[in-house]
């Protein structure tokens, strides 16, 4: 049970996240939703890479054994950069809606439809 | 000619080159027909104008059927689903997300539950 | 030099257009000729080395390319454990196929973009993010690295979000590309999550290699259901389509073209996922016939919603729709008697191939159709059927490539959309015939569409508002021509294109054994 | 909008210590925990605090839009370059022809508990030092993109 902790962390963040962008009406809250759920992923891919009695796989200082596989902290890594790549676009997306049609109220925002 | 004109379809085959023979033999033929008819036709004169009871030919912005007017009928006859259909597109980005969503746990339960 | 040059294309297909795309902000200081100009050079080499790598591939087989090795065929480093720890490109002809179709595709909608983009500010950066959506694609079709898929998948959603919205046109088209960003970021999260399913069962991020240790668990239905609703959503199959009139509509004419092609990209991906990660492990039949249903309802959705509308490209969005819908309707037919070597011979690989060739076809029919009512919308500025009315008078060579588009997209012979719907209601029919009918119908109601969509641009007396319309600029025509000349040669000599592109492909689809013995050695 | 004198001098000590510490992170990326993206967010980080304490029509003449973006491109250029280096000398893309060849960050990674060495690793530092380049550029035309956007709207509203 407590090993698992991580993952129902990861299950409640993500269905956090996901209430956040299907319930809220403002666009910075429903980005915030997605952040939310990045940070649900990327805590679901550093739970995987540990292991127990494992270290750090840094060579100063520190023996050359029993070191982990640092592949999930590299996904982790190279998801979290993506992720500041998202949520730049998405926020400039945001500041040009606002410029142009005054509100960042998703029900306003339905100028395309049917 | 050595090259694999006809497609083969598993259950039948399907050759374009004879097609457009065919295509233009027919056409020969629909010209040979349509050059036998009546050639005494002079432009430029009543012969050509339309007649219309003897109202005067409208403009041309006027005699142009915009797109909005085709297929009056069908639209018509299928109302009752367009009323439904259109309307499911909402714009609003939470109800697609929401769309989404669901059809990823309607397939979870699907696959899931039932494999 | 040539034995180089096919050893490392499949890095190449990357390199270049990201050497191009960083480039482009430095080289355009010189002057928008010089840029141009570099920007063609790029295209051009990355189109090369696209064809040149496809024919080795359809010749010799599947190519391998380990990133960061000694060499570029180390798959499995002697201190690894036996296991691909590196990102590996791995090329086979399914792969060689999207490549060519990514790389003729962005060389016709490159050339018709230079002059129909020429009047936007701030070209540099278009041309920078152009680039590096063919690089997204490229990467997309060519890796064999879940992980890596995902990063190209962003890099593809990314710059395809900022070209959305580079016409702003009063914040529609912002619009249009946040609701796009929005569901494409969740989706992408959640192939992420299904990739970390993935790596905790099987320690592997490599596709060849989780495909060898499959064993279809509870942890692997979820990760399959994520990420064939992630990418059904992707490709924009109903119901999860709402994000792609939008985009489509409001995107500039060019880049809805290239936009076609990254859907179908990600299409590609759906089915690796499904044939060659689980194959014969998944229960063939339901996945089949989810695959099926999602691809009958986008044919019906797709085409009944395209019918009513007043913007052109909006309606031709709807029918990209429709159109996905058979790739997924032959393919999933494939797909559900996978397995029954007896039916898979009769007609399994038959819908399959109709279902392949339909997506080389349909990339390049609705691009020739995206781009002629690009042209229109640079001479009369709007693209709203109502105002339009008697351009087939100003502008003959645009209406002929519209007419040869339409025809193609109808299913009319001689062009090539008749070709491959011909083999997907054949073998379909074999499978199931209502299905059969179902897409017979909607191919007559896509003509129908079609029908109105000519008579209310092209036909009918000259308007007045239209007096001055000329016909589109040169480099535009050559861009819509090429793409014609492919859909009249593949309509013309359908068995060719089977027989050399669409057949391999097919199969190597399907040999899932094959693809793992390309990486892993042995069998 | 000016914040405080106070917060604006803080912001200006600050300044060059978080520019130090990223770049630092930056340097030793291949020998502890870091590398370029996050010693790139770093910087920006620093450049962060300015525009933030400031306004953005004081910092638009220090920081300028122009020679961040020439910065990301140049950035991600040396990165591809890096990598296509390895194609040149016939390996395959990506492949470390620095490391162990005693040249630039060519010496050998030694065994065991160490202090570690600056001058190892091959491509890999090269990599870190183009992504942090190229991520403070990134960052920081992001945010000043972001805040010119925004001063424009409360003008027109």
């Amino acid at each position: 049970m407590f090993w698992n902790l991580p993952f129902i962390a990861v299950v409640t963040l993500s269905l956090i996240g996901l209430a956040t962008v299907v319930t809220k009406k403002n666009l910075i809250k429903i980005f915030l939703g997605i952040n939310i759920f990045e940070a649900a992923v990327n805590l679901f891919l550093i739970s995987l890479g540990y292991r127990e009695g494992g270290i750090a796989p840094i060579f100063t200082s520190a023996p050359s054994t029993d070191m982990v596989m640092a592949t999930p902290q590299a996904l982790t890594l190279t998801s979290i950069v993506i992720g500041v790549a998202t949520s730049a676009l998405l926020l400039s997306f945001a500041v040009i809606i606002w410029k142009k049609y005054g509100t960042i109220d998703t029900d306003q925002i339905r100028r395309l439809r049917e | 000619m050595d090259l694999p004109v006809s497609l083969s379809t598993g259950t039948g085959y399907w050759n374009p080159l004879a097609w457009l023979l065919a295509t233009v033999i027919a056409a020969v033929i629909v010209y040979l027909i349509w050059q036998r008819g009546e050639s005494g036709y002079k432009k430029g004169t009543a012969q050509t104008a339309p007649f219309i009871s003897g109202n005067p030919e409208p403009g041309k912005e006027m005699v142009h059927v915009r797109a909005s007017n085709l297929y009056w009928g069908y639209l018509d006859a299928l109302k009752g689903y367009y009323e439904r259909i259109v309307p499911a597109h909402t714009g609003v980005v939470n109800d697609y997300v929401l769309w989404y969503l669901g059809v990823t746990a309607l397939l979870m339960v699907v696959v899931v539950v039932f494999i | 030099m040539n034995g180089f040059l096919i050893e490392h294309a499949p890095a190449l297909l990357i390199m270049l257009p990201l050497i191009g795309a960083f480039a482009t902000p430095f080289i355009g200081r010189v002057s928008p000729r010089v840029r141009s100009a570099w920007v063609v050079l790029i295209m051009t080499l990355t189109t090369l080395t696209a064809l040149l790598l496809a024919s080795d591939v359809f010749l010799n087989g599947t190519q391998i390319y380990v990133f960061g090795a000694v060499t570029p065929d180390l798959t499995v480093p002697l201190d690894s454990g036996g296991i691909p720890i590196r990102i590996i490109f791995t090329v086979d002809a399914m792969s060689a196929l999207m490549q060519v179709i990514g790389a003729i595709t962005g060389f016709a909608v490159l050339l018709y973009s230079l002059s129909a983009d020429r009047i936007h500010s701030g070209l540099e950066s278009f041309y920078t993010l152009f680039l590096l959506m063919i690089a997204g694609i490229m990467g997309m079709v060519s890796t064999g690295d879940l992980f890596n898929f995902f990063v190209f998948l962003e890099i593809l959603s990314i710059s395809s979000a900022g070209l959305i919205a580079y016409r702003i046109d009063g914040g529609l088209a912002v619009e249009a590309a946040l609701k796009y960003f929005v569901l494409s970021t969740i989706g992408a999260m959640v192939i992420l999550i299904a990739i970390g399913i993935y790596y905790g069962e099987y320690n592997a991020l490599n596709i060849a290699m989780i495909a060898s240790r499959m064993q279809f668990t509870l942890l692997d239905k979820v990760a399959l259901v994520l990420i064939i609703a992630a990418l059904a959503m992707k490709c924009g199959s109903v119901p999860l389509h709402f994000w792609t009139p939008d985009a489509y509509s409001m995107a500039p004419s060019s880049i809805t073209a290239m936009l076609v092609v990254a859907s179908q990209a990600s299409l590609y991906g759906l089915f690796r996922v499904v044939f060659t990660l689980y194959n014969v492990t998944l229960n063939a039949l339901t996945v089949g016939w989810i695959i099926i249903i999602l691809g009958v309802l986008s044919m019906v959705v797709g085409v009944t919603m395209a019918i009513p509308q007043k913007n052109v490209k909006r309606l031709m969005a709807y029918h990209a729709i429709s159109q996905t819908g058979y790739m997924l309707l032959g393919v999933g037919v494939g797909l559900a008697v996978l397995g029954n070597q007896p039916l898979m011979d009769s007609f399994g690989y038959i819908a399959m191939e109709g279902g392949i060739f339909h997506i080389i076809n349909h990339a390049m029919y609705k691009g020739l159709l995206f781009l002629t009512a690009g042209a229109i919308f640079f001479r009369i500025g709007t693209y709203n059927l109502n105002k339009m009315g008697g351009l087939g008078h100003s502008m003959k060579y645009t209406m002929i490539f519209f007419i040869i588009g339409a025809l193609a997209i109808a299913g009319i012979p001689p062009f090539n959309g008749f070709a491959s719907k011909l083999m997907i209601y054949e073998s379909v029919f074999a499978f199931n015939p209502v299905l059969a009918v179902i897409a017979m119908v909607v191919s007559i109601l896509t003509l129908a569409s079609f029908v109105k969509v000519f008579h209310s641009i092209f036909m009918g007396p000259k308007l007045p508002e239209y007096e001055t319309v000329q016909e589109a600029p040169v480099p535009m025509l050559i861009g819509m021509g090429l793409l014609a000349v492919i859909v009249i040669l593949f309509g013309l000599f359908p068995q060719l294109v089977v027989d050399g592109l669409i057949a391999p492909a097919a199969h190597a689809l399907t040999d899932q054994s094959g693809y793992i013995a390309a990486v892993l050695g042995g069998a | 909008m000016r914040m405080s004198k106070l917060v604006r001098t803080g912001a200006d000590l600050l300044y060059p210590f978080a520019l130090i510490f990223g770049l630092y992170i930056i340097l030793h990326g291949h020998l502890t925990p870091g590398g370029g993206f996050q010693g790139g967010a770093v910087v920006a980080t620093g450049a962060a605090i300015v525009i933030v304490a400031w306004a953005y029509e004081d910092v638009a003449g220090m920081i300028r839009k122009a020679t961040m973006k020439v910065q990301e491109s140049a950035g991600l250029l040396l990165f591809i370059g890096a990598a296509a280096l390895a194609l040149g000398l016939g390996y395959a893309f990506f492949y470390n022809v620095l490391a162990n060849s005693g040249s630039l960050f060519g010496l050998p990674v030694p065994f065991g508990a160490n202090t570690g060495e600056l001058n190892t690793a091959g491509v890999i530092p090269i990599m870190n030092i183009a992504v942090g380049i190229e991520v403070w550029g990134g960052l920081t035309i992001i945010l000043l993109y972001l805040l010119s956007g925004l001063n424009k709207k409360e003008e027109g509203s």
